[in-house]
C-alpha cells in the first residue's frame, strides 16, 4: 500500500516538471519551482511528511512512476482513455487554459481556420492531445520537446502558430519579442490531474481529499494566482 | 510489482512507427551520401587543396567533433532562420548530420590520403595529371577502399546518433516513440521496439555499406 | 639539335647539394644508361627532368622548351616525356586496360573508344594483350612493369625516363621487361634509363653516364666506358658488379 | 518570472559540467576496465567467450545509447530491482563505451604484426606470456591516440544522461533555456564549456598520434 | 643418432600439397642448407620444424623426442630448436637487451640478473656487447638479425632455423650476418637454413637440399650439388644464380 509506505518513510516522492514554466521550471539555484512544485509541498504538508522533488521530462515521467521511483507524478497531466489504462488520474488540481496563439497578422478564430498552417505544441501536454483533437485534417501539428522547443520554434518563425498555455504566451510577450504572440481562441479548458499508480485506492482517496480542501480553504486559488496569474475556476 | 507489458498500441500506432522509420532511413541515406561527399572535399582541401582554405576547413573539423550533436542541431534549426535561412525540421535534421559526418568522415578519409604511397602522386604527375586530376582519379577511390570500414561505423554512429533530430519534431523513430508514449503512456514497450527496430537498423545498414563497398571498389588489392 | 638539353642543372634538398651542376644533351633515338653508386644523384636527375623535383640552376629544355615550374609548362612537359618507376605504380583500383586508358582520357580528353583501341594497341605492343581485364594484383611484377610502359607509351611521349625499372623484380621476371625496352630502343624510342644491368647497358645503350657524387664524372659509348674505365672511381664501381 | 543574469546562467551550467565531467572519468575509466575484459574475451582462444564479446559489440553499438540509458534505469526498476540513477547511468555508459573501446583496441592489436607472434612463439613463450609481454605493449602504445580520442565521444555521450535525471551540462542548458528564453546564449555557453572539454582532449590526441607516426617511419 | 629427424612429412593449406612427403636425417653439428625456387615449400618446412605450422602427416623429432601438438611439448620442442627469421621480428619496445633477456626470464624463469648476464654475453658474441641498450629502430638491418641471433642463442636451443635471414638486408649487410652464422656452425652448433647465399652455401655447410615443388629434389655434400647437380630442375635453378 503506496500511503501506508509514504507515511513509514516520512516523505512524499513526486515527480515535478523543470522544463515546463509555469508549473515547473527552476530558480537561479536551480531548485525546482512552480505551480506543480507548490501542489507537491502542499499534498505533502496535508500528508504530514516531507517533500521529495523528482524533476522529471515528459518522456520519463511515467515509468518513473511505474518503477516505483516516484509515488506521484504531479506534471500537468491530461487525462485520456489510453493513459487511463496505465495510470490512476485524482480529481483534477489546476486549471489550464490553453489557447492558439499567432501574431495579429495570421487571421485565426477557431480550429478550422488552422486548416494549412502549421502549428507548434510541446509533445505530450494537454495542448497537444487537445489540439490533436480538434484541428482538421490539413492542420500541420509539430511536436517539440519541451516549452523551450515551442517558443524557439514560434521566435525563430519555424511556426506561425502556437498553441500553449496563456502564462507561457505572457512569458514570451514579456521578452517583448520581435513576433508577438496574440490569442487567437481558447482550446476547451482542460484541466490538470495528478497520476498515480493503480489500485492504491488508499492514496488516491487521500490525494483527492487534499485538492478538494486545497480547493474550499482557498490555498489552491492562491497558487493559481501566483503562477497563473488567474483564480481557480469554479467547474474545476 | 508486476508491470503488464501490453502492445496493444501497436495496433493503433504502426503507422506512425513506419513513418519513423522511413524518415530515418531518408534521413541518413541523404546525410551519408551528402556528409560522404563533403568528407571527400573537406579532406582533399586538408590534405592537397589550396593553404588558404585549410584553417577554415579545420576550424569546421575542430568545432563539430568537439561539440554535440544536437547543440550543433539548435544552432541550424532556431539559429539560421535569424540569418534568414528558413527550412524544414527535416532539412535541418538533414543539414546537421551531413555537416557532422562531413567533419568525422573528414579526418577519417585524410588518413586513408595520407597513407597513399607516394609513389600514386609521381605516376599520376608524370601522366601529365594535374593535382586535382591524380586526386580524383587516381588517389580517392583507393584512399576511400582503404578507410571503408571505419567510414562504415561512423556512418551508423551518426544514424543512431539521429535519435536526438526528435527534439526539433522531425518524426524519425524516436519521435514515433516518444509520441507514442505520450499517447498511450506505454514507455517500455515504446523503447523496446524502437530499440530493437535501431538494431535491425544498424545491423542492415552495416550490410547494406559493406554491399555498396564491394560495388564501388570491385576488388580487395593487395596494397 | 638535341631533343633533352640538360645545362648546368643543380639541385640541393636543403644543405645537402645532390646535383653539382650536370650537363647532357640527348639526341633524338639515343639510348642512355645512367650508373652509378647509389646517392650519387641518378634518381633525381631523372625526376628534375620530369619536372617532379624542380632545379635550383641551371635549365632543362626537351624538344626546343624549356621547362618552367608552372602547372601549364609541366604538364606541356610531361606529355613529351614519360616516365616509368622502379615501383611499378599502377593504378590498384583499375584494370591494367584502365590503367593505360585513364591518363588519355583525362589529360588528352581522347574519347573511350579512340583510348581503349590505343590501350589495346599498347598493352599488345609490350606482350599484354591479353591482360586487359587484370588488375594489378592479378599480375607478376614484370607483367606490372610492363603494363606501366604501356601506360606511358600511350601518352605517346617523345621519349622515356627509366628509373631501375627491373630493380624491384625477380630475377627471372627481369628479362621480360628488358626485352620490350629493347624492342622499344630498336624502334627509335628516346631513352635515358638508370640501371644495374650492366650487360643490358653494354649492349643495347648508345652511351653510358656515369655519374658520382652529382657529377657526371664519366660520358661515353658504353664499350669505351666498360672497357677503358678512365677514374679510379668507375674503375671501382665497375669492379662492383 | 525569476530573472537570471549572465552569472547565473555561466554558474549553473559550470556546476552542471560538473556531472558531465564525473559521469565522463568514471565511464571512461569503468569502461577500459570491463573492455580490457572484453578485449580478452574477444581475441582468446575461447569461442564461445568471443563469439559472446563480438555480440556484446554489436548490440552496444548497434542501438542508440538514449535506449540503453533508459532501459538500464527502468528496465532494472520494472523487473523489481531498484538502481539509483547514477549508478544506471554508470553502467549503461560504462557497458557502452567498453563495447566501442573493446573495438579500438582490438584493432591495434590486430595492427601487431604477425612475426611479432611468431617470434615470440619460437622463442617457446605460451598465449599468456606474448600477450603480456610482446603484443599488448606494443599494441597499448598505439591505442592511446584513438582512446583519447574516444573520451571525447563519452564526454559528449553523457548528455544522454538526463533521460534518467541527471541534470548534467546539457540538461543543464534546457533547463536554464526553460526559465529564461535565451536559447542562443545559453546554447552557446554550453557547446562553448564542452569545446573547452573536448577540444584538450581532441587536440593531444593528434598530437599523440603525429608522434607515434614520426616513431614509426624510424623503423 | 640423428639429432632432427624429419619423416614423411605433408603438409597442404586448403587444396594446395605444400610438403609432400619430406625425409631429412640431421645430425648434430651439421649444417644443412635449404635451397630451392620461392614457392617450393622451404619456409613452410622450417615452420614445421618449429612447430608454428602444424603437419598434416608424418612425423618429426627433435633429440628424440616427437613434436606434438600441444602447449607443453610445444614449448619444449622450441627451448630446443631456435628460430630466426627474414624479418628480424625484434621486439620493437624493448632494447637490444631486452630482447635477449626477455624469454629468458618468462620462459625459462631465470632470476633477472643471470638473464642480463647471459644477453651481454651473447650481444658480445654476435659483436653487439656495446648496444645492449639500444632500440631495434636506432639499429641497422645487420644489426637487427644479429641481435635476433643473440636472442635465440640465449635460449640455449640445440639447432637453430635460419629463413633467408640475410634476405632483407642491404648487399652491404649481409657479410656481417653470414660471418656470425659461419662462426656458429664452427663452434658445432646445428644449422638449417633457408638461402639464397649459394657461394655461402657451398663454404660453410655440410648439406645442401634441394627442394622443388613440395618434395627434396636432391641432397647432398656441396661440392656434389653445385658441381654436379643430377636433375634438370636443379641445373636450372643454379644456372640462374
Ligand atoms: N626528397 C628528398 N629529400 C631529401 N633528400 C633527398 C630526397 N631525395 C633524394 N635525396 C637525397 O639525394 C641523394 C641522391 O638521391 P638519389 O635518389 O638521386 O640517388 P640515386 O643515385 O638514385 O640512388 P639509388 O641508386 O639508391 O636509387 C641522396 O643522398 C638522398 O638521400
Ligand atoms: N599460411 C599459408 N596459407 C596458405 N598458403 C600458404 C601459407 N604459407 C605458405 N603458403 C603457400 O605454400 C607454398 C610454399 O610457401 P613457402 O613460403 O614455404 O615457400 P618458400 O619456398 O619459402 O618460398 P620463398 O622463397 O618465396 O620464401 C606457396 O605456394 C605459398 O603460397
Ligand atoms: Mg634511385
Ligand atoms: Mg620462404
Amino acid at each position: 500500500d503506496a500511503l501506508a509506505d509514504i507515511t513509514a518513510r516520512g516523505t512524499l516522492r513526486v515527480a515535478v516538471p523543470q522544463d515546463f514554466p509555469p508549473f515547473g521550471s527552476v530558480g537561479t539555484d536551480m531548485a525546482p519551482m512552480g505551480y506543480d512544485i507548490d501542489m507537491a509541498n502542499l499534498i505533502a504538508e496535508k500528508l504530514g511528511v516531507k517533500t521529495e522533488l523528482v524533476p522529471v521530462t515528459s518522456a520519463n515521467r511515467i515509468p518513473y512512476l511505474q518503477t516505483n521511483k516516484v509515488d506521484l507524478v504531479i506534471s500537468s497531466l491530461g487525462k485520456n482513455a489510453e493513459r487511463e489504462a496505465v495510470i490512476d488520474f485524482s480529481k483534477p488540481y489546476a486549471p489550464f487554459f490553453n489557447g492558439v496563439f499567432a501574431p495579429e497578422s495570421v487571421a485565426v478564430a477557431k480550429a478550422e481556420d488552422l486548416s494549412g498552417k502549421t502549428v507548434g505544441v510541446t509533445r505530450g501536454a494537454i495542448e497537444d492531445l487537445e489540439l490533436t483533437k480538434i484541428a482538421t485534417g490539413d492542420t500541420v501539428i509539430k511536436r517539440y520537446e519541451d516549452n523551450n522547443g515551442t517558443i524557439s520554434a514560434f521566435l525563430s518563425g519555424q511556426v506561425e502558430v502556437v498553441a500553449t498555455g496563456n502564462v507561457v504566451a505572457a512569458a514570451i510577450l514579456a521578452k517583448n519579442p520581435p513576433k508577438r504572440p496574440e490569442l487567437k481562441f481558447l482550446i476547451k479548458n482542460s484541466p490538470c490531474y495528478i497520476g498515480l499508480n493503480k489500485n492504491e485506492p488508499a492514496l488516491l482517496e487521500k490525494v483527492n481529499a487534499v485538492i478538494a480542501s486545497a480547493k474550499s480553504d482557498g490555498s489552491l486559488t492562491s497558487i493559481a494566482q501566483k503562477w497563473l496569474g488567474a483564480g481557480i475556476p469554479a467547474d474545476l | 510489482m508486476k508491470y503488464m507489458f501490453d502492445y496493444a498500441w501497436l495496433a493503433q500506432y504502426w503507422p506512425v512507427l513506419l513513418k519513423g522509420i522511413l524518415v530515418t532511413i531518408q534521413l541518413i541515406t541523404v546525410g551519408a551520401a551528402a556528409g560522404i561527399a563533403l568528407g571527400i572535399a573537406c579532406a582533399w582541401v586538408r590534405s592537397l587543396g589550396p593553404k588558404w582554405l585549410r584553417p577554415a576547413v579545420t576550424a569546421y573539423v575542430e568545432l563539430i567533433r568537439n561539440t554535440p550533436f544536437l547543440i550543433q542541431l539548435f544552432f541550424i534549426f532556431f539559429g539560421l532562420p535569424s540569418l534568414g535561412l528558413q527550412m524544414s525540421e527535416f532539412q535541418a535534421a538533414n543539414l546537421a548530420m551531413i555537416i557532422n559526418l562531413g567533419a568525422y568522415s573528414c579526418e577519417i578519409i585524410r588518413a586513408g590520403i595520407q597513407a597513399t604511397p607516394r609513389g600514386q602522386f609521381e605516376a599520376g604527375a608524370s601522366l601529365a595529371m594535374t593535382p586535382f586530376e591524380t586526386f580524383r582519379h587516381v588517389i580517392l577511390v583507393p584512399s576511400l577502399q582503404r578507410i571503408w570500414p571505419a567510414l562504415c561505423s561512423q556512418v551508423i554512429i551518426v544514424m543512431l546518433g539521429s535519435s536526438v533530430v526528435s527534439q526539433i519534431a522531425a518524426e524519425d523513430l524516436t519521435f514515433a516513440a516518444n509520441f507514442i508514449q505520450s499517447r498511450t503512456f506505454r514507455a517500455f514497450e515504446a523503447y523496446f521496439v524502437s530499440t530493437a527496430i535501431y538494431l535491425v537498423l544498424a545491423i542492415l545498414l552495416r550490410q547494406v555499406l559493406i554491399a555498396a563497398g564491394s560495388f564501388i571498389f570491385p576488388r580487395r588489392s593487395g596494397r | 639539335m638535341s631533343l633533352i638539353e640538360i645545362t648546368e642543372v643543380r639541385k640541393s634538398f636543403g644543405a645537402n647539394e645532390v646535383l653539382k651542376g650536370i650537363n647532357i644533351d640527348v639526341d633524338p633515338g639515343e639510348v642512355i644508361a645512367i650508373i652509378g653508386k647509389s646517392g650519387s644523384g641518378k634518381s633525381t636527375l631523372l625526376r628534375c627532368i620530369n619536372g617532379l623535383e624542380l632545379i635550383d640552376n641551371g635549365s632543362i629544355s626537351v624538344a626546343g622548351a624549356g621547362l618552367l615550374p608552372d602547372e601549364l609548362h609541366l604538364k606541356a612537359l610531361r606529355l613529351k616525356v614519360g616516365m616509368i618507376f622502379q615501383q611499378f605504380n599502377l593504378f590498384p583500383h583499375l584494370t591494367a586496360g584502365g590503367n593505360v586508358v585513364l591518363s588519355q582520357m583525362v589529360v588528352r580528353k581522347t574519347p573511350k573508344a579512340e583510348a581503349e583501341a590505343m590501350a589495346r594497341k599498347m598493352l599488345e605492343r609490350v606482350g599484354l594483350g591479353h591482360k586487359y581485364d587484370a588488375f594489378p594484383d592479378e599480375l607478376s611484377g614484370g607483367q606490372q612493369q610492363r603494363v606501366a610502359i604501356a601506360r606511358a607509351l600511350a601518352m605517346q611521349p617523345i621519349a622515356l625516363l627509366c628509373d631501375e625499372i627491373t630493380s624491384a623484380l625477380d630475377p627471372e621476371l627481369v628479362a621480360e621487361v628488358l626485352g620490350v625496352v629493347r624492342e622499344l630502343a630498336s624502334e627509335g624510342m628516346t631513352l635515358l634509363m638508370v640501371t644495374h644491368e650492366m650487360k643490358f647497358a653494354r649492349d643495347v645503350c648508345s652511351r653510358v653516364v656515369f655519374m658520382h657524387q652529382g657529377r657526371v664524372h664519366e660520358i661515353g659509348k658504353p664499350e669505351e666506358v666498360f672497357a677503358d674505365p678512365k677514374t679510379p672511381e668507375l674503375k671501382q664501381f665497375l669492379g662492383m658488379h | 518570472m525569476i530573472e537570471f543574469s549572465l552569472w547565473d546562467i555561466v554558474r549553473n551550467l559550470l556546476l552542471a559540467a560538473r556531472w558531465t565531467v564525473v559521469l565522463s572519468l568514471v565511464s571512461f575509466m569503468g569502461g577500459a576496465l570491463v573492455g580490457t575484459l572484453l578485449l580478452f574475451m574477444r581475441i582468446g582462444r575461447r569461442r564461445v567467450l568471443g563469439l559472446f564479446a563480438k555480440y556484446y559489440v554489436e548490440l552496444f553499438q548497434g542501438t542508440p545509447l538514449l535506449m540503453q540509458l533508459f532501459l538500464a534505469f527502468f528496465g532494472l526498476g520494472l523487473v523489481g530491482i531498484d538502481v539509483p540513477a547514477w549508478l544506471a547511468a554508470g553502467v549503461a555508459l560504462i557497458l557502452w563505451s567498453a563495447a566501442f573501446l573493446t573495438e579500438i583496441w582490438r584493432g591495434c592489436v590486430e595492427a601487431i604484426a604477425k612475426g611479432q607472434w611468431e617470434a615470440s612463439s619460437s622463442l617457446g613463450m605460451g598465449y599468456v606470456q606474448q600477450m603480456r609481454y610482446v603484443i599488448l605493449p606494443q599494441a597499448m602504445k598505439i591505442a592511446i591516440p584513438p582512446t583519447v580520442g574516444f573520451s571525447v565521444q563519452v564526454i559528449k555521450g553523457t548528455a544522454l544522461t538526463s533521460i534518467i535525471g541527471f541534470v548534467e551540462l546539457s540538461k543543464a542548458g534546457t533547463v536554464v533555456t526553460n526559465a529564461t528564453f535565451q536559447p542562443f546564449m545559453v546554447y552557446g555557453l554550453v557547446a562553448l564549456i564542452y569545446f573547452a572539454l573536448c577540444w584538450p582532449l581532441s587536440k593531444s590526441s593528434q598530437v599523440l598520434e603525429r608522434k607515434l607516426n614520426v616513431a614509426h617511419r624510424n623503423h
